[in-house]
């Protein structure tokens, strides 16, 4: 099976800090990798390198086939990442901040209403994006994911702030992502939660990956 | 998908959310007003030279209100990030310049309708060359947004872009206002014909700020 | 909070209306037949009865808005009727500013040769306008707390009177271009003539009138708009509530 | 017990929307007491009004015995909220933002140093807020509520973002707070971390409360 | 603890603020520069009256350089959340309210010191009268900082303060503008005496709005 994310020794600064140190990590195509790790310890950093958000100082990043030192654009039309920010607009409505993303990707926006369903925000569909509680503005952030129907899905910590039916809905997403041609990379500190649907994990910690834990390699 | 239709869709979300928020129209507008005013008030109207120097405090003003607006064009792009999710959604760097720098043109024209509305009552000045004046007004107000939607990028993702911005823009902007003002006095005083070289150096600008725009701005975009 | 939903009694308001209009018409006649014809600026002098009293009017709606906003910052007289009316005062101050700028304008093409211009009176006139917008700005930000936007909006009117005695004395600090006080000089000694003073006066009582007829149904309109948006609030509480939910302690 | 917290019938309005649309609440002293609920249920906004950040459009709402409509400043001064966001400053340190709280609230900042250790912060101690990861920023705002040594402790998702280190650290603060005289009102979607702590649970639904789910009463 | 000490706390903690990001330092004080400059070319020097309009002109960049001064000290406060945060700590409105004048206005002086030096170099001014231009000064920076202040809680937590501020701040402060335009007219004619009314209603503005502040400003930030 292909490979979805190469990297070798990559190494990423913040300022002059090397929050990723050297960073040695294959994904292949339908995994759910989860990337547990203490806080600080550069999980949202990997996530960005692979998003193409945060350059790559040395080191080789390769991401659905493009080499990201040579052109990120490319990647990053097939992929999103959920991450600690939302990436939406405050004085657009749930609908319109969908739409937009789903229209900028290249498509229609014939599926905003279908994500708005499965993802329960019906009721705060019209709302604007500033009025959301924060749980509602974890599940817009997951639908601009979703619209966006990518072959790799970048999550940075999920769970966090989503209800019981929230995690649900994303426990449905994330096993169902293999099955729709998805790849899964995610960092979460939901481990209980998170291993029950990675199809395997990896530690990272003071910006390296370190030995695999459980789940097949 | 076409450039045309990426920026069509750049613009039309900007518009959207200034129709929401109505920052143009509410509070950029009355600041514009009031900078006339107070340049007014500062000259001291007695020696009579408000009339002559008018098209200078005029392009100030325009300058002053399109720092805000421009500033504010960035602003909706970094709350919650926004800037990053439309780096990942792929549009073309030149779609996203030329639909900003549409949406900051076309609130920048409205705005100069009612500022130099506000100048011809307020100064008391006669308006002559009706014609060189609206040119003039369109080719700086194309260089106007071009330019600060270039720098606004450049600026943006910079936490201190509300105060960085002003700083780098100005002195780029110079050269426009002069221009400018220059045409404005030429057109006024009515003598169209001196002002059509600087029409001219105005729409030059305007070209040449657009296209380095649509160069350039897919690079900057990608790196900020 | 239950408040008083009217200002005056609604057949004082009806004959309010109708003393504002016959005395809009006395000052009609009384400006435009009754009294003399100005030596100096001719015709154009006229149009003093309708731009001093707007001027006045203005300054007793921002007082009116300003001592309302106290009563309603003093805990004692705490209500959120001095608010409504504080809003209600500066809608109508803004009007007469208005129209004092727009027939002073008119008043100086013909007397100075110029709609406009750089005087201390005028342009201080002008601030008076803008300030009283913001504060109407400021007044229309949506906030889930009455008495507490209340309380922002009675102190940035108490800010904003500031500046009403220096439109008034103006005229003494700065050498201008606009006549200098007449009526109300520091000397309170009227310098004007017999029938142009009466017709003045005629004015400003005409102005009054008509400004408490507003007030009131300005007033009016905003406890209606109140009272509204307290059905909506009831009513978007009963559908949060849906159906009832058993209460614990 | 004396009620540390007491609310009847509070309606909070955000916007025009009823956020809390008639909750009754009593909060004893020495109480651990779980918000549960779901997204959007107004667990932010009742801890908020409890803090008194959120003005009470009707009703009464009694904090630390200070009448929220007529004085909010002395109920604040003795209690303190981990809100969704840290309320620090980008461009202080870690250490820099702990000791203005501390003096700020009328301390003299001796406290700062052990709350950098009990948090585990000690490696970014002198960091700038900006620079934090989203943990190392949870973990600051534990530590400026801990700081001010508050009677009432309000947690709004504590558990969001922290690695399994930092819920230990967290789990051992909740617990000691009875024995030190802390009060804790908590809103959380860790039902099962949560639930551990609490001496009693209460539903949010609607902006409302309902039954209490466990616990003794 | 006292009121002193908290307004100390405050003013530290923007001065230490300050000192890490450089905001006034390094943009705004080249930013006033910049307008300072502009104003040179928009009133073209050939006409030789930028020297009887430098007091004006100086005054008008001041003021324009404190509004983003002003803005800064408030958008600090609303990064994270972080006026919940100073809300909770229990902080006297009054302290508050002193401390965060006191930082601008000091931050104020050092700007108008530079932007001094600047206009009369550049509009070759010649001066005269120094003491009553530090007195104008004086007691118009207390002014400015002191309104700014108060208005900049105004607007706080509205989310568009940015570009409410000034459209709030600028009628208010239309009245120091002038006293000290005035001011530093007579004061450079070399007529210090006809200053010295500007200079006491600088005075009585800037205690005004100083009372007004200590006494307000609690219940406002309380509210908003
Ligand atoms: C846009 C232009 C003007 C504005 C904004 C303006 C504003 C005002 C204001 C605010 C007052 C009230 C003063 C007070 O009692 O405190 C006033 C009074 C007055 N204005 Fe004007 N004015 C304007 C033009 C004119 C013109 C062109 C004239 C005639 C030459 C004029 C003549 C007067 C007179 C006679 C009074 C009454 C003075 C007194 O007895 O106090 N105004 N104006
Ligand atoms: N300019 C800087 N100087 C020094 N260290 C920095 C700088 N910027 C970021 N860091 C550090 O880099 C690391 C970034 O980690 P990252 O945000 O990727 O962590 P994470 O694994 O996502 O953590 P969390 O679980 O808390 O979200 C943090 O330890 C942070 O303190
Ligand atoms: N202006 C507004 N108009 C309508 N609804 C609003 C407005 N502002 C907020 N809301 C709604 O008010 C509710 C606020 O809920 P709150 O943030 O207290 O929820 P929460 O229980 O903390 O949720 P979460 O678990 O997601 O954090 C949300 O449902 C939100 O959509
Ligand atoms: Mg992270
Ligand atoms: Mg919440």
């Amino acid at each position: 099976m292909p490979l979805v994310v190469r990297l070798r020794s990559a190494v990423c600064l913040l300022g002059r800090f090397p929050a990723l140190a050297g960073v040695d990590l294959d994904v292949h195509a339908g995994e759910i990798l989860l990337l547990a790790g203490p806080n600080g310890a550069g999980k949202t950093t990997l996530l960005r390198l692979v998003a193409g958000l945060v350059p790559l100082y040395s080191g080789e990043a390769e991401v659905l086939g493009a080499d990201l030192t040579l052109d990120r654009r490319s990647a990053r039309r097939h992929l999103a990442l959920v991450g600690h920010e939302t990436f939406c607009y405050d004085d657009l409505t749930v609908r319109e901040n969908l739409r937009f993303v789903a229209r900028a990707s290249g498509g229609d926006g014939g599926t905003v209403d279908a994500t708005i369903d499965r993802l329960g925000l019906g009721a705060v569909a019209d709302l604007t994006h500033g009025k959301l509680s924060a749980g509602q503005r974890r599940r817009l952030a997951l639908g601009t994911a979703l619209v966006r129907d990518p072959e790799l899905l970048l999550l940075d910590e999920p769970h966090a702030g989503l209800d019981a039916d929230g995690r649900a809905v994303l426990h449905e997403i994330v096993a169902a992502a293999p099955g729709e041609g998805r790849t899964v990379l995610m960092a979460s500190h939901e481990l209980d939660l998170a291993r029950a649907l990675a199809t395997r994990e990896i530690r990272v910690d003071s910006g390296r990956t370190s030995l695999p834990v459980g789940g097949p390699a | 998908m076409s450039v045309w239709r990426e920026a069509g869709l750049v613009a039309g979300k900007d518009l959207r959310i200034e129709s929401r928020s109505r920052v143009a129209v509410s509070q950029i507008l009355p600041f514009g007003l009031i900078v006339i005013l107070l340049f007014a008030f500062a000259l001291d109207p007695d020696r009579g030279f408000l009339a002559r120097v008018a098209p200078g405090l005029f392009w100030i003003a325009v300058l002053l209100a399109s720092l805000l607006a421009i500033g504010r064009a960035f602003q909706t792009e970094e709350q919650h990030n926004a800037r990053d999710g439309l780096r990942l959604a792929g549009l073309d760097g030149a779609a996203i310049f030329l639909g900003k720098a549409a949406a900051i043109a076309l609130e920048l024209l409205v705005l100069e309708a009612i500022l130099g509305t506000g100048v011809v009552l307020l100064y008391n000045v006669s308006v002559h060359g009706i014609g060189v004046l609206l040119l003039t007004a369109l080719a700086a107000t194309i260089g106007l947004a071009a330019t600060g939607t270039l720098y606004g990028v450049l600026a943006a993702g910079i936490r201190l872009r509300e105060t960085l911005l002003p700083l780098l823009l100005l002195p780029v902007l110079a050269p426009v206002m002069l221009g400018a003002t220059r045409a404005f006095e030429d057109g006024l005083e009515g003598a169209p014909g001196d002002a059509w070289p600087w029409v001219a150096l105005l729409g030059i600008f305007a070209v040449l700020y657009t296209a380095i725009g649509v160069l350039a701005f897919g690079p900057l975009w990608e790196e900020s | 909070m239950r408040t008083r939903d009217r200002l005056l009694d609604p057949r004082l308001s009806r004959a309010l209306g109708v003393a504002s209009l016959v005395s809009l018409v006395v000052l009609a006649l009384f400006g435009l037949w009754g009294a003399p014809e100005d030596g100096t600026q001719k015709e154009a002098q006229r149009l003093m009865y309708l731009h001093v009293p707007a001027a006045w009017l203005a300054y007793l709606a921002f007082g009116v808005t300003a001592a309302a906003s106290a009563l309603f910052l003093w805990p004692r007289t705490r209500s959120l009727v001095w608010d409504r009316l504080a809003g209600a005062s500066a809608e109508l101050g803004v009007l007469f500013t208005a129209l004092t700028l727009v027939l002073g304008s008119l008043w100086g093409k013909p007397v100075w040769g110029i709609w406009w211009a750089w005087d201390a009176r005028l342009v201080t006139t002008a601030v008076l306008f803008f300030l009283y917008l913001g504060y109407l700005a400021l007044r229309r930000i949506p906030s889930g707390d009455p008495i507490g936007s209340a309380k922002r909006n009675a102190i940035a009117a108490l800010i904003a009177f500031v500046d009403v005695p220096i439109v008034h004395f103006s005229v003494e600090w700065w050498r201008t271009l606009h006549q200098k006080a007449t009526v109300f000089n520091p000397q309170l000694d009227a310098k004007i003539d017999g029938v142009m003073a009466l017709t003045l006066w005629i004015g400003v009582i005409a102005f009054t009138i008509l400004y408490l007829y507003l007030l009131d149904k300005r007033y009016r309109l905003a406890s209606l708009e109140d009272e509204m948006e307290e059905r909506e609030v009831e009513a978007a509480i009963a559908e949060r509530i849906g159906a009832p939910v058993e209460v614990a302690r």
